[in-house]
C-alpha cells in the first residue's frame, strides 16, 4: 500500500452533506474540487446522451436507401452538431475535468486543487462555451456548415453562424487551459510530505503530461479562432486569399492545435486505465517509470506528427512517407503501455471486477484503433480510405473504444468513492455485452465499408453496401441499450444502492483512505507517504 | 522538504533599485542602438531585431520578472516555452522560407 | 509542514501563486506566438510588401510608446520592490505612475492608430482596400497585434489600477507582495511582448 | 482635429463591423454554391476541333462539369489526375452511358489546340474502354466562359499569368440543374456513384464543405523549392524525433530492469 506513517482517522460529515449553502447554490458555488468534478460529471454525461441520440438517428437514416427520415441538410447538421458535442464537451475535457478535479487532490495527499476558485471559474467558462456552442446550432442562419475543422477560406464566408460556434471554441478552449494551469501548479505545490514525483500515482502523471499540451497547443488555436473572428468581422485578411492571405497557414495553425489534441483526449485514459489494472491485479504495475515518461513522450512526439493531418493537400510523397513515418513511430510510447498492462495483468492474481472487464475492453479497443491507425498511416491505404466510412471507424475506436470506455471504466471504479454507495455489479457486467457486441458491430462494419469505398458525410448509399448498413444499425441499437443499462445502474445507486465502504476494491493509493465519500478537505490529517503508489506485497489478501 | 519550496516565498529577493534602474538605462540605450541600426538599412535592421530584441527581453525576464533569483522550476518553464514556439516556428516557416 | 497551513496553502503559498502566474504567462506567451509564426510567415511571402508597408508607421511614435513602456516597466519593478520592503505607501505610487504611464502608452496609441484611420487606413477603409495584397496583409497583422497588445494593456492597467486602489485604503491581501507581484509579471510580459513588436512593424519591417 | 479623426475612424471601423456581420461577404474567389439552379447552357463554346457548339447540346446525362485553365501550374492538374483516377476505379459506371465529364477553359488564351493534346492526354491514362466524347474539353470567348463559370457560383481572380481559382467538381443533371459540388482533388467512386445517381434525378443536395482547395501558386520554380522544404523539415523532423526517441529508450531500458522485478 501507499505506505502511510499512521491510519487517517474518519470523523467528519462527507462533501455530499457537508455545505454553508443550500440548494442548487451550494453545488453552482462551491469551489469544493469534488463538487466541481460533479458540475462537470453531470453537464458532460447529458451532453453525451445528445450527442448518442444524434448518433442513432444518423444510423437511421441509413436503414434504407435513398432519403426516408431527413433531408441531406439535416443530416449534414446532424453530424456536425454530432462531432461537435461529443469532441468539445466529452471527450477532450471528459477525463480531466470529471476524475482529474475529483482524484487529483485526492491522489497526492492534497485538500483541494491549488486554485479552487480559479477552477470553479473553469466550469462556467466550460458551461458557457458549450451552450454558445448550442446557440450557434439553433439560432442565425443555422448550424455552421464547415465540419468542425473550420476550415478557412469556407469557414470566412460562410453564411452560417460560425462567429458564434467559433467563439464558443474559444471559451471552451481557456476554461481546459485554466484547469491545465490548475493540475500543473498542484501537482507542483500539494503533494503530500514523502509523495516525490516517483511515488505519484500514473493519473497523476498522465494529467500533468495532458495539462503541459494543453497549456502549449491550445492557446496556438486561440488565436488562431480569433483570427478567424476578426477576419469576418473586420477582413484583416491574413487567411483570405482574395486579400494575399494564406490557407494554409490556417492549417498549420490549427493542426498545431489539434493534432496534440489526440493526445489530450487519450492520455488521461491511459492514466485511469494505469491505475484499474493494479488493484485488480493485485500487484504493482510492471514498468512504472516506462509508463510515466511514455506519458511525457507521447506529449512531445504528438507536436511533430502534425502534418500528417494535410497528406492530400499538397505535401510532396516523400514529406507524405515522413509523416507517415513519424506516425507510427507515436505508436511506440502507446504500445510500451499496452505492454506493461498486459505484464501487469499477466501472473498477477486477478480479481475480477466490472471496472476490470472495461479497462480489459479499452485496451482491446484501442489497439483497434490505433493499429487502423497505423493502417492509415501506410501512405497507400491513405491514399484510398480517405475521407470514408474507415477514418469514421477508426476514430470512433480511438475515441470511443478509448476514451469512452476509459471513461466508463473510470466511472465503474471510483463511483462507490465518489457517492458512497455501490451499483449493481450483475447488472454492471449485464451492460456490458450489449454494449462491447454493438460497439463492435457498429464500428467494425464501418471499417470494413470504408475500405469497399462508402464515403462519409453522405446521407444515402449504395445498394451494394446496404447490408453492412444494416448490420451497423443494429449495432447501433445494441450500442444504446448497453449504455441505457450501464447508466440506468448508475442512477438507480444513487438513489438505492448500498453502502460502499470506504475501500471495495481493496486499492492501496490515497484516495481509498478516506471515507466514501470524502470530507470536505478529503484528509482531516495530512498523509505522510512513505512508499510507492501501488505496493501490494505483504498486504493480507482481504 | 520539496526542491522547489527551497526558493524563498517571503522577503525581498528581488534585484535593489540601482540594479533596477541600470537595467532600465541598458534597455533605453538597447532601444536607441536598435533605431540607430535600423537607420543603416533593412540588413541591419533584421540583424538588430534577431539579436538586441531577444536581448532586451531578457533583460526585462532576468531582473524585472525576479526570473535570476528564481529555482530551477520557472526557468525551465520559460525554456519549455520558448523551445516549443521555436519548434512550432521552424516547422511552420520552413514551408514558406524559400518560396 | 503542519497540517493547518497546508489546509490553506492556497493564499499563503507565494511561490505556488507565483507558478501559476507563470504558467498563465506561458499561455500568453504562446498567444501572441501564433501571431509571430502568422507574422513570419506571411513576411517571408511578401517581404517587399512590408517593407513598404513599415514605412508608412511613425517611427517616432513607436519608440516614444517603447520608451513609455519601459518606464512603466521600472515603476512596476520598483513597486514589487516597495512592497516587498513593506512600504505600502511607495508601492501604491510606483504602481499609480505605472497605470499613468500606461494610460500614456494607450493615447499615444489611439494618436497613432487616429492618423491611420483619418487616411482611410483600416481594415475595410478605403485607403486599405486599395493596396497591394501584402501590404493589406501587413496592416491586417498590424492592427490585430497591436490591438491584441493594446487589450491587453488595458487589462494591465485596470488590474493595477484596482491593485492600487486597494494599497491606498490598507487592505491586507493588497500588502502581500503576491498580489502586486503576479500583476507586475503580467505588466512585464505585456511590455516584453512590445519590445517585440517594436522592431517587427516599425524598424525591421 | 485629432480627435475627430479618431472619433470617424471609430465610427467607420463600427459601421464596417455592423455591415460585415450582418450579411456574409460574398467572396471574391470560391465557390457560391447555386445548389438547384440552372447551369449557362446556352453559351456557345467550341471543341476539341475548332467547331462551335452550344453547351446545352452536349449536357443530355449527368455531368461532371469541372473549371479549368490549362497552363495553371498549381490544382487543375491534381484535379484531373484525380478525375481520370476516379473513372479507372468506378466498375460500376459506365462513362459515356451513365454520366460524361466536361472541362471547360476560362482562359480566353486556351485554344482548342491545347485543349485537344489535353485531352489525349487524359485519354491514355484511362484503364477501362472509355469513349472519347465521354469528356470534353472545352474553350470559348471569355464572355462565354465566364456567364457559365458566374451561373456555377464559380469565382476566379486573374494574378499576372496564372489565375487564383478553386478546385471543385460541379455535377450537373441532364437538364442542367446544379445537383451537387464536390471539393478537392480525390474523388470517392462511391461518392460520385451517389451524385450521379442524384443527378440523373435532378435531385440537388447540400454539400458539406470540405478543405477548398485554391490555385495560388505562382511560379513552378518555387514550387520546386518549397516541396524540397518540405523534405529538408521532415527529415529534421525525423532526426529529431529519433533522438529523442533514443533518449527515452536509454532511460527507460535502466528504469524498467529497476522496477520491472519487484
Amino acid at each position: 500500500m501507499t505506505t502511510l506513517a499512521r491510519p487517517l482517522p474518519h470523523t467528519l460529515p462527507s462533501y455530499l452533506e457537508d455545505s454553508p449553502r443550500r440548494g442548487l447554490a451550494a453545488w453552482l458555488l462551491s469551489t469544493d474540487h469534488k463538487r466541481v468534478a460533479m458540475l462537470y460529471l453531470f453537464s458532460m454525461v447529458s451532453f453525451f446522451f445528445v450527442g448518442v441520440t444524434l448518433g442513432i438517428l444518423m444510423r437511421l437514416e441509413q436503414w434504407t436507401l435513398g432519403r426516408t427520415l431527413m433531408s441531406a441538410q439535416t443530416y449534414n447538421a446532424l453530424f456536425t452538431v454530432h462531432g461537435v458535442v461529443m469532441i468539445f464537451m466529452f471527450v477532450i475535457p471528459g477525463l480531466p475535468a470529471v476524475f482529474g478535479n475529483f482524484f487529483l487532490p485526492l491522489l497526492i495527499g492534497a485538500r483541494d486543487v491549488a486554485f479552487p476558485r480559479l477552477n470553479l471559474a473553469s466550469w462556467y467558462f466550460f458551461i458557457v462555451g458549450a451552450l454558445l456552442a448550442v446557440l450557434s446550432l439553433f439560432t442565425g442562419k443555422g448550424a455552421p456548415d464547415t465540419g468542425w475543422t473550420f476550415y478557412v477560406p469556407f469557414s470566412l464566408h460562410s453564411g452560417t453562424n460560425v462567429t458564434l460556434a467559433v467563439f464558443a471554441a474559444f471559451v471552451m478552449g481557456w476554461s481546459s487551459i485554466l484547469t491545465g494551469i490548475n493540475f500543473i501548479t498542484t501537482i507542483h505545490r500539494l503533494r503530500a510530505p514523502g509523495m516525490t514525483w516517483h511515488r505519484m500515482p500514473l493519473f497523476c502523471w498522465a494529467l500533468y503530461a495532458t495539462s503541459w499540451i494543453q497549456l502549449l497547443a491550445t492557446p496556438v488555436l486561440g488565436i488562431t479562432l480569433i483570427l478567424v473572428i476578426l477576419e469576418r468581422s473586420f477582413g484583416i485578411g491574413i487567411f483570405d486569399p482574395a486579400k494575399g492571405g494564406d490557407p494554409i497557414l490556417y492549417q498549420h495553425l490549427f493542426w498545431i492545435y489539434s493534432h496534440p489534441a489526440v493526445y489530450i483526449m487519450i492520455l488521461p485514459a491511459m492514466g485511469a486505465i494505469s491505475e484499474i489494472l493494479p488493484t485488480f491485479a493485485r500487484r504493482p504495475i510492471f514498468g512504472y517509470k516506462a509508463i510515466a515518461y511514455s506519458s511525457l513522450s507521447i506529449a512531445a512526439f504528438g507536436s511533430l506528427v502534425w502534418a500528417h493531418h494535410m497528406f492530400t493537400s499538397g505535401m510532396s510523397a516523400f514529406g507524405n512517407m515522413i509523416f507517415s513515418l513519424l506516425t507510427m513511430i507515436v505508436a511506440i510510447p502507446s504500445a510500451i503501455k499496452v505492454f506493461n498492462w498486459t505484464a501487469t495483468l499477466y501472473k498477477g492474481s486477478i480479481r475480477f471486477s466490472p471496472a476490470l472487464l472495461y479497462a480489459v475492453s479499452f485496451v482491446f479497443l484501442f489497439c483497434v484503433g490505433g493499429l487502423t491507425g497505423v493502417m492509415q498511416g501506410a501512405l497507400a491505404i491513405n491514399q484510398h480510405v480517405h475521407d470514408t466510412y474507415f477514418i469514421v471507424g477508426h476514430f470512433h475506436y480511438v475515441m470511443f473504444g478509448g476514451t469512452g470506455f476509459a471513461f466508463f471504466a473510470a466511472l465503474l471504479y471510483w463511483f462507490p468513492k465518489m457517492f458512497g454507495r455501490m451499483y449493481d455489479r450483475k447488472g454492471a457486467y449485464l451492460s456490458w455485452f450489449p454494449l462491447f457486441v454493438g460497439f463492435n458491430l457498429l464500428y467494425f462494419t464501418m471499417l470494413v465499408l470504408g475500405y469497399m469505398g462508402q464515403p462519409r458525410r453522405y446521407y444515402d448509399h449504395l445498394p451494394g453496401y446496404h447490408t453492412g448498413h444494416l448490420v451497423a444499425t443494429v449495432g447501433s441499437w445494441f450500442l444504446a441499450a448497453g449504455l441505457l443499462l450501464l447508466f440506468g445502474n448508475f442512477v438507480r445507486a444513487l438513489f438505492k444502492g448500498e453502502k460502499a465502504g470506504d475501500n471495495p476494491w481493496g486499492g492501496v493509493t490515497l484516495e481509498w483512505k478516506v471515507p466514501s465519500p470524502p470530507p470536505v478537505e478529503n484528509f482531516e490529517e495530512t498523509p505522510v507517504v512513505t512508499g510507492p503508489p501501488y505496493a501490494f506485497e505483504g498486504e493480507a489478501q482481504p | 522538504m520539496r526542491p522547489e519550496t527551497a526558493a524563498p516565498t517571503e522577503g525581498v529577493h528581488g534585484p535593489d533599485t540601482r540594479t533596477l534602474v541600470l537595467v532600465w538605462l541598458a534597455l533605453l540605450g538597447l532601444t536607441a542602438l536598435l533605431v540607430g541600426l535600423s537607420a543603416l538599412g533593412q540588413r541591419a535592421a533584421v540583424l538588430g531585431l534577431l539579436t538586441l530584441t531577444p536581448l532586451k527581453a531578457a533583460l526585462v525576464f532576468y531582473f524585472f520578472m525576479h526570473l535570476r533569483y528564481e529555482g530551477a522550476l520557472l526557468k525551465a518553464i520559460l525554456l519549455v516555452t520558448l523551445g516549443t514556439l521555436l519548434i512550432f516556428f521552424g516547422l511552420t516557416y520552413a514551408d514558406v522560407a524559400f518560396r | 509542514m503542519t497540517s493547518g497551513a497546508h489546509a490553506s496553502a492556497h493564499p499563503s503559498d507565494a511561490f505556488g501563486a507565483r507558478l501559476g502566474m507563470w504558467l498563465f504567462l506561458v499561455t500568453e506567451i504562446l498567444l501572441f506566438g501564433g501571431l509571430f509564426i502568422a507574422y513570419s510567415y506571411m513576411r517571408s511571402r511578401y517581404p517587399h510588401e512590408f517593407h513598404a508597408g513599415g514605412k508608412e508607421l511613425n517611427v517616432f511614435l513607436g519608440v516614444l510608446n517603447t520608451a513609455v513602456l519601459l518606464t512603466s516597466s521600472l515603476t512596476m519593478a520598483l513597486a514589487v520592490d516597495r512592497i516587498h520592503r513593506s512600504r505600502v505607501r511607495a508601492a501604491a505610487g510606483f504602481t499609480g505612475a505605472t497605470v499613468l504611464l500606461g494610460l500614456c502608452f494607450l493615447g499615444i496609441k489611439a494618436v497613432e492608430w487616429g492618423q491611420k484611420f483619418g487616411h482611410g487606413l483600416y481594415p475595410g477603409g478605403p485607403a486599405l482596400l486599395a493596396l497591394p495584397p501584402g501590404e493589406k496583409v501587413f496592416f491586417g497583422l498590424y492592427f490585430t497585434m497591436t490591438g491584441l497588445h493594446g487589450i491587453h494593456v488595458l487589462a494591465g492597467v485596470s488590474v493595477l489600477t484596482a491593485m492600487a486602489v486597494l494599497l491606498l485604503r490598507g487592505s491586507a491581501a493588497a500588502a502581500r507582495p503576491t498580489l502586486l507581484e503576479n500583476g507586475g509579471l503580467y505588466w512585464h510580459l505585456v511590455d516584453v511582448v512590445w519590445i517585440y513588436l517594436l522592431p517587427l512593424f516599425y524598424l525591421a519591417a | 482635429m485629432r480627435g475627430k479623426r479618431l472619433v470617424l475612424g471609430a465610427l467607420l471601423l463600427g459601421a464596417a463591423f455592423l455591415a460585415r456581420a450582418q450579411g456574409a461577404s460574398e467572396p471574391e474567389v470560391g465557390v457560391t454554391e447555386r445548389l438547384g439552379k440552372k447551369a449557362d447552357l446556352s453559351v456557345v463554346l467550341r471543341d476539341e476541333e475548332g467547331r462551335e457548339v452550344p453547351l446545352g447540346s452536349i449536357v443530355d446525362r449527368p455531368t461532371l462539369l469541372t473549371l479549368n485553365f490549362f497552363r495553371c501550374t498549381g490544382i487543375c492538374t491534381p484535379l484531373l489526375n484525380g478525375v481520370a483516377e476516379m473513372v479507372n476505379r468506378s466498375p460500376d459506371l459506365v462513362p459515356g452511358r451513365d454520366y460524361q465529364i466536361v472541362t471547360v477553359s476560362f482562359d480566353e488564351r486556351d485554344t482548342p489546340d491545347i485543349a485537344l493534346r489535353k485531352k489525349q492526354n487524359y485519354l491514355k491514362q484511362m484503364q477501362r474502354p472509355f469513349p472519347p466524347s465521354a469528356w470534353r474539353f472545352l474553350t470559348g470567348p471569355p464572355e462565354a466562359t465566364k456567364a457559365l463559370c458566374d451561373s456555377v457560383g464559380f469565382r476566379f481572380k486573374r494574378d499576372g499569368d496564372q489565375f487564383v481559382h478553386p478546385g471543385v467538381v460541379v455535377f450537373l443533371s441532364p437538364e442542367g440543374t446544379i445537383t451537387r459540388y464536390m471539393y478537392g482533388v480525390t474523388f470517392l467512386p462511391a461518392e460520385v456513384a451517389l451524385a450521379v445517381a442524384e443527378a440523373r434525378r435532378g435531385e440537388s443536395e447540400p454539400t458539406v464543405a470540405r478543405l477548398l482547395p485554391f490555385c495560388y501558386s505562382r511560379d513552378p520554380q518555387g514550387r520546386r523549392t518549397v516541396l524540397e522544404v518540405t523534405r529538408v523539415a521532415g527529415l529534421a523532423t525525423l532526426l529529431l524525433a529519433g533522438l529523442v526517441a533514443g533518449g527515452v529508450f536509454l532511460r527507460k531500458g535502466r528504469s524498467s530492469r529497476k522496477e520491472g522485478t519487484p
